[in-house]
């Protein structure tokens, strides 16, 4: 079975989705600077440490550190008209639109961009793996079914809910709530959540909070739950979707190249390649971006959820939604 | 109030410091301790005032008992004690300092006046001079209506001209306040003069316990003899209570020495004189100027030994001048065994 | 002027050192302009958290360490030393770290509740900060405390009991009041720490400035959390101030008092001890330990060891010599202690803002020495000759250290002015009539009675640079990853086992750091009270 | 070396200390400078240390002219300085203090054999006894080979046992190298006995310099004899050079008073006798026990004036008792003009 629904395409493009092996892709040859935003624990390494090991003449440096900080230290570097990134991969699309505004981004060719599925076709940016917004639920108190199937019926339900309103991809998903149900409904919806809301310091506390049954349900990105059952796999949380709203929302980690042309393009390709892209969906739970590629176990297929159609690069701009987020007290 | 101390034996850890002390102490009386340093004077005031424990033996306040099994802390004992070091609390000023723990504050006024202190009342501890923290002490330890006074080397921080003042300060002050009091000292002057007893302490030991002048004048041991102010010794041949000495025969009393033989007789600076004759019989070495007096040492042409003798500030004698030297005591000396060595000042 | 600062070199140094420090709040100000500056009541429930959990941690701090170092300055017990430096490692200790173990340790389904069966209160928001930051900020107070107490005549204490105040007593009204610059300066260092952490108070979610500062820097509104930070560091100032008219009389040491407590009382006294210790290592480590059992190590390069090692060492040697001048200016006059104040603003910096500071100023340098570089070539050849090549200061462990050192001087500064204090002025006296110039005798005589505050110092710029997280994210070389990133890299991907290993790392080093600080202090003591011996 | 000091006053910020002071001192000669706390002896030191400015006036050692305008640090003067409390490198062993900025050790050898601290070469100075400090601090600062020694109360800090022997230890010891020295004390004991010369210091000013006998005997004023050991005063009628007092007429020196009528003359304790005759003329207040003798007060029966006497320790009087008092001085007795005061003892 495959990712992205493919129902619709050419053969061609068909052949196209089904992604590039590592086998079929140029050599890298020489010095890169990568800044990599967060890194999985060490995940998004081992991708790297197999990019390496294939290429032995490129001699790679990253720069680890929170996606914020290196953005904003990107943001300074060209600033001062210094940067130092060849290529930024980044886990939220928030950041990468930050960046974007610099205009400092390189474009990349069609022949990367158009390797993903249209709704992810940026023209200076490539999305490298999914994550999409879930409602862990404690197993213990609900069924699946019990779990309302929109925001709006959460927000009048009366399930104690965890959230982590200080994380970026919470602030992301509140930003897209904005933009697709505009700032009053949105302004609305948390006052309304919040009497029942609890917040916790990250996303994977608010899904160990379900877990241990202090709440309900939480809002949090699908790989926590998945990475908690992984080490504990008797823990009582499981996922469910909302449908077709931010509850849902589809978001991606991505890659831009800044500096360091051919080089830096290439290596963005690897990270597209099928090899990298399985890795990452089996190990870190992550969403492929290659259609050909298989989803990370205990998420169902994506053509069952309707994630709601948003214009990623327009989460960058958090202004407004920190602001809302403090009126409304939740921050 | 009454101290009693008997077979008393302290220390620090294996230590033994003090070793099998006794003695009684009442009324108003005032005990000198005096000992070279080291001797363990501070640590029987320690041991007194319940700072270091008892190893053995048996202390008697009143009606407390204090022995090793029974340690009273010292906030129970009603004592005073006078640190060195003076001890003051550096946070507190005079006043409050000598009214430590004082409800009324008629004994802090009291003592103030006594030693005066008037215009320190509010003067913190550090702004003071050796001689006006040493009188806080005092006053403070007074005011606080001790039945025992302990003091140590109340005196040894301060400058001469300050010390013999001060001293009879305290003296009168003790006597005031009428307890019974324990002063160590170093000064064997100091001692001599102020205490009604004097204890002189050697590693540990009681020596002597008596009164100034018998200390002084019947020591009961060549190192009372010597700490207790310049002491020569001149051999002598002893038979029955007279001995023959290079200067003729004198009266003796034989303190430790065989019945008869060979002896050394104690002679103190103020036993001779010291004249310009035709027969000279020693030689002046040197002559040191004392104000009042002059101190000088002579060597004996016969035998040889060298004496110490006091003259007035007016004899000039030059060094290697011959002399005329002459017993002049009338008391009769005391006859101690022979030793190999001459006169030598104490400790140091 | 000149005259005057000739005859006081240490007021130019210190001078120079201050405006460094205060480089930083300069870039703030930049980075705040255009922020539009709004004091809603969300401002005002921020200033109250954040001055609530001052109040209560330093309170908390004075509370336990206060007591302990009372215990382990005058108390005879066993195996003292190693008491001490246990008591002292939580300072090892990411409070992050302890506060995310706590989180999970307690509350209904935490690992104790798991272990133990029964459910413990959770640990989060005030009550919870509170804990955490006194746990890992107290050992400040304790040791500041000791070291004022060991200074003291216990003599003093004989007189009161002499005058018929029982021991406890007299420890509380003659003692106590004349330690009451060690607990303040003690204080200090703890109301800066925790006005300038933002982990504890991020985990137990309690709003406070430097969660309102973080949030908004990873939202990318650098200029609101510059204007946060500025915000911040007005409270800095308020504190500084506060402790500096904090000041009791000087007065010169003596022998130290030495009780030697009953077995029974040893027992007693040794069970708080042992409980802050198991609260504040024990308890993090058991957690670590269950999780490392859970998920195992992973593997762990030791190269990482080896940086936070070296960057730490090299950041600690920098302190000291940076901070000799200032502690010697603070000792000599007022300009002095004014200057020191400024210096001390550093610490009430958070680790992000200075890191975000430092990143500009680094750059900024950079540009200038490019634009130099290709205006005229004599720059160009005087970089070759000296084999300097970019980056030469942006991402360097350069940068880092000087962060480092701009953060925690203070704490090397107030060690060494501490030490220089006790030195007898005839002693200085002395060496210059024996012909020694003023710089021969503040190397040979002044430096060396002042080791031990040298050593002190540099131990806890150690410790602190051990720990520190945001701006080492910040300004570290590409690829150089310390212990702290490290636990951070997997700790918050969620894999808890593997921040065992450095957790552990991290609290062994500290503690032999701990280890030779104090054997600096042994000797020291030696020396300054030789007056009183023999 | 030649030391000059010419018209210096020095002190600390505006108050003056130290007034218009002049000296010289060449050779090896020990210049002893007395007086009473606060009088600025330290601060004289410190001036001529360079610790401290000159306010005005100048300082000259050998080609060395120090003034306001040109002060000269204490490293350029080559002297050497010994503190009160020995100011010992705590971290530096004994050889090392010593030794502190010599190249060559012989030096060092020398004074540690000189001074006898073989056995503490190695030492610590914190495991040194006070003495002990002591020496080597004198050593420190001779093995620099000063051309000027400076001692501030060099003794003070030790206690009387040791004073007494370190006092001569020491005088050798600057005899040896050589240098001259001025040397402070608060013990006119010690002035006298050690002393070349005394300078007699009074609130910053300096009352007489003269060799120890003649500031004994000849004293330029009141303070000078009251300082320099128990001074009575008593009331007589001069006429020539007799005066009549109410123990008969005695041979008189003028010092400073009226060519006759009422004086006061300067008495000390050993120009009386004091015996228990039929006719008695005075009675007896106090007597004090100082071990070789006995210091004992008396009013005069005729104008009731007070003085003390010094007589034999056999002697023992008792307070209230009637005794003959007669002056026995061969010498001339000093005679002042007359003031309030009978005697006093010094400062406090
Ligand atoms: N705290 C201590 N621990 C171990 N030994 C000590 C201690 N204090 C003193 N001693 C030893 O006990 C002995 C007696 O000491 P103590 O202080 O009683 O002598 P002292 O007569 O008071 O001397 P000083 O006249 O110098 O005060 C000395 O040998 C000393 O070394
Ligand atoms: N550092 C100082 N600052 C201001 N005044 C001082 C200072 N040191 C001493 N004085 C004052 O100068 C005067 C003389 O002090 P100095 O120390 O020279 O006296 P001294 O004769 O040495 O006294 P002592 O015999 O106690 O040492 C005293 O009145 C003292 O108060
Ligand atoms: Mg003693
Ligand atoms: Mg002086």
């Amino acid at each position: 079975m495959s990712g992205l629904p493919l129902m619709g395409l050419g053969q061609d493009a068909a052949q196209k989705l089904a992604g590039v092996s590592v086998e079929d892709l140029p050599r890298l040859k020489g010095k890169l600077t990568l800044y990599l935003g967060r890194g999985e624990g060490g995940l998004y390494e081992r991708v790297i440490d197999a990019v390496k090991k294939r290429n032995p003449d490129l001699r790679l440096s990253i720069r680890r550190g929170p996606t914020a900080a290196l953005a904003n230290t990107i943001v300074a570097e060209a600033k001062m008209g210094l940067v130092r990134a060849d290529v930024f991969w980044a886990v939220d699309s928030g950041a990468i639109g930050l960046v974007a505004g610099t205009g400092k981004a390189r474009k990349l060719p069609d022949t990367i961009t158009s390797q993903v599925d249209e709704r992810f076709r940026y023209d200076n940016w490539v999305p490298i793996s999914g994550r999409i917004r879930t409602i862990p639920f404690h197993t213990g108190k609900l069924k699946a079914a019990d779990v309302p199937k929109t925001l709006s019926e959460i927000a009048d339900s009366d399930l104690t809910i965890g959230w982590a309103p200080a994380y970026g991809a919470f602030q992301s998903f509140v930003s897209a709530m904005r933009i697709l149900r505009g700032d009053e409904a949105t302004k609305k919806w948390l006052i309304a959540t919040k009497k029942r809301a609890k917040s916790y310091a990250g996303e994977l506390g608010a899904v160990m909070g379900v877990a241990r049954g202090e709440v309900d349900i939480a809002f949090a990105n699908h790989y926590y739950t998945l990475r908690l059952k992984a080490g504990d796999p008797d823990a009582k949380v499981d996922l469910a979707f909302t449908n077709n709203d931010a509850g849902c929302l589809l978001n991606a980690s991505g890659a831009m190249t800044l500096r360091g042309g051919e080089l830096a393009q290439n290596f963005v390709r690897y990270l597209l390649s099928r090899e990298a892209q399985s890795f990452l969906a089996s190990e870190a739970y992550e969403i492929p971006m290659l259609p050909s590629v298989t989803m990370p176990k205990g998420l169902p297929d994506l053509a069952d959820i309707h994630p709601p159609k948003v214009d990623l690069a327009q989460l960058a701009d958090l202004a407004p939604t920190l602001r809302l987020m403090r009126s409304t007290g939740v921050l | 109030m009454k101290l009693e101390i008997d077979k008393l034996c302290a220390g620090y850890g294996k230590a033994t410091v003090v070793e099998n002390l006794n003695l009684k102490l009442e009324g108003n009386e005032i005990l000198m301790l005096v000992g070279p340093t080291g001797c363990g004077k501070s640590t029987i005031l320690r041991t007194l005032a319940g700072i270091l424990p008892v190893t053995s033996g048996e202390i008697r306040m009143n009606d407390l008992r204090i022995t090793k099994g029974n340690p009273v802390p010292p906030e129970k004992r009603h004592i005073g004690m006078v640190f060195q070091d003076f001890a003051l609390f550096p946070h507190l000023n005079v006043e409050k300092n000598i009214g430590f723990r004082l409800r009324d504050k008629s004994e802090v006024k009291h003592w103030i006046e006594v030693l005066g202190l008037e215009s320190h009342r509010r003067a913190m501890p550090q702004t003071l001079s050796g001689g006006q923290k040493q009188r806080v002490a005092l006053a403070r330890a007074l005011a606080h209506q001790p039945s025992l006074m302990l003091l140590d080397e109340p005196l040894s921080n301060l400058d001469a001209a300050l010390k013999d003042s001060l001293r009879w300060t305290i003296r009168d002050a003790l006597k005031e306040a009428g307890v019974p009091a324990v002063w160590v000292t170093h000064d064997q002057d100091e001692a001599m003069s102020i205490g009604d007893r004097v204890g002189i302490l050697n590693q540990g030991k009681l020596e002597q316990l008596d009164t100034p002048e018998n200390c002084f004048e019947h020591p009961s041991s060549r190192f009372v003899a010597e700490f207790l102010g310049d002491a020569s010794f001149l051999s002598a041949q002893l038979q029955e209570n007279r001995a023959d000495t290079p200067l003729g025969s004198v009266p003796v009393i034989a303190v430790d020495c065989p019945p008869s033989g060979d002896i050394q007789l104690l002679v103190r600076p103020d036993d001779f004189t010291l004249t310009e004759s035709a027969e000279p019989n020693a030689q002046l070495i040197w002559s040191r100027f004392e104000g009042g007096s002059r101190l000088c040492k002579v060597k004996l042409n016969e035998g040889g030994e060298e004496v110490k003798v006091r003259v007035s500030h007016e004899v000039q004698p030059a060094p290697g001048e011959a002399v005329r030297l002459d017993v002049i005591a009338s008391h009769p000396l005391m006859a101690f065994r022979r030793e190999g060595g001459h006169s030598c000042p104490p400790a140091s | 002027m000149t005259r005057w600062l000739s005859r006081y070199p240490s007021y130019l140094l210190s001078a120079v050192i201050a405006v460094l420090a205060l480089a930083p709040i300069a870039v703030l100000y930049y980075l705040a302009k255009g922020a539009e500056v709004y004091f809603s009541e969300e401002t005002w429930r921020i200033l109250k958290n954040t001055l609530l959990l001052t109040a209560t941690t330093v309170v908390g701090s004075i509370v336990i360490g206060v007591p302990l170092a009372f215990l382990t300055a005058y108390c005879k017990l066993p195996l003292q030393r190693l008491w001490v430096i246990a008591l002292a490692t939580p300072l090892a200790m990411p409070s992050y770290l302890g506060a995310f173990t706590f989180y999970a340790a307690f509350g209904k389904g935490g690992e104790l509740e798991k272990l133990i069966g029964l459910t413990l209160p959770r640990m989060e928001g005030l009550a919870g900060a509170t804990v955490v930051m006194t746990l890992y900020s107290y050992p400040f107070v304790f040791l500041t405390t000791r070291a004022a107490l060991r200074g003291l005549d216990g003599n003093i204490v004989n007189a009161a009991r002499t005058l018929g105040l029982s021991l406890p007593g007299s420890l509380w009204r003659v003692v106590l009041p004349r330690v009451r610059n060690g607990i303040a300066a003690g204080s200090l260092l703890v109301a800066l720490y925790t006005l300038s952490d933002f982990g504890t108070p991020a985990i137990m979610q309690l709003d406070t400035f430097t969660r309102a500062i973080f949030v908004e820097y990873n939202a990318f509104g650098l200029d609101r959390a510059a204007l946060f930070s500025l915000q911040l560091i007005f409270l800095v100032v308020v504190v500084l101030v506060a402790e500096f008219c904090f000041r009791s009389v000087r007065e010169n040491s003596g022998h130290c008092l030495s009780l030697q407590p009953s077995r029974a009382g040893v027992a007693f006294s040794l069970i708080p001890v042992a409980g802050i210790v198991a609260l504040a290592i024990g308890l993090p480590l058991l957690i670590f330990g269950i999780w490392l059992k859970r998920e195992g190590a992973g593997d762990f390069d030791q190269i990482i060891a080896w940086n936070s090692l070296k960057v730490s060492l090299i950041a600690a040697g920098v302190a000291v010599i940076v901070a000799l001048p200032v502690a010697y200016a603070a000792t000599i006059g007022k300009v002095g202690r004014f200057l020191e104040r400024i210096v001390y603003l550093g610490y009430g910096v958070p680790g992000i803002v200075m890191g975000t500071a430092l990143v500009y100023l680094g750059l900024r340098a950079e540009a200038e020495i490019y634009k130099a570089s290709e205006e005229n070539p004599e720059v160009t050849q005087f970089l070759e000759k000296w084999g300097l090549e970019e980056p030469f200061l942006y991402q360097t462990l350069a940068l880092l250290v000087i962060a480092y050192v701009l953060r925690f001087l203070p704490l090397a500064v107030g060690t060494i002015r501490a030490t220089l204090e006790k030195i007898d002025g005839n002693m200085v006296h002395a060496a210059r009539t024996l012909g020694a110039g003023r710089s021969e005798v503040f190397l040979r005589v002044t430096m060396p009675l002042a080791m031990r505050g040298i050593v002190a110092g540099a131990a806890l710029v150690f410790l602190e640079t051990m720990r520190e997280l945001p701006a080492t994210l910040l300004l570290r070389p590409n690829e150089y990853e310390t212990l702290t990133t490290e636990i951070w890299l997997v700790y918050e991907a969620g894999y808890f086992g593997r921040a065992a290993i450095p957790g552990l790392l991290l609290v062994l080093f500290s503690a032999i750091g701990l280890a030779i600080m104090l054997a600096g202090e042994r000797r020291a003591e030696k020396l300054l009270l030789h007056q009183e011996e023999s």
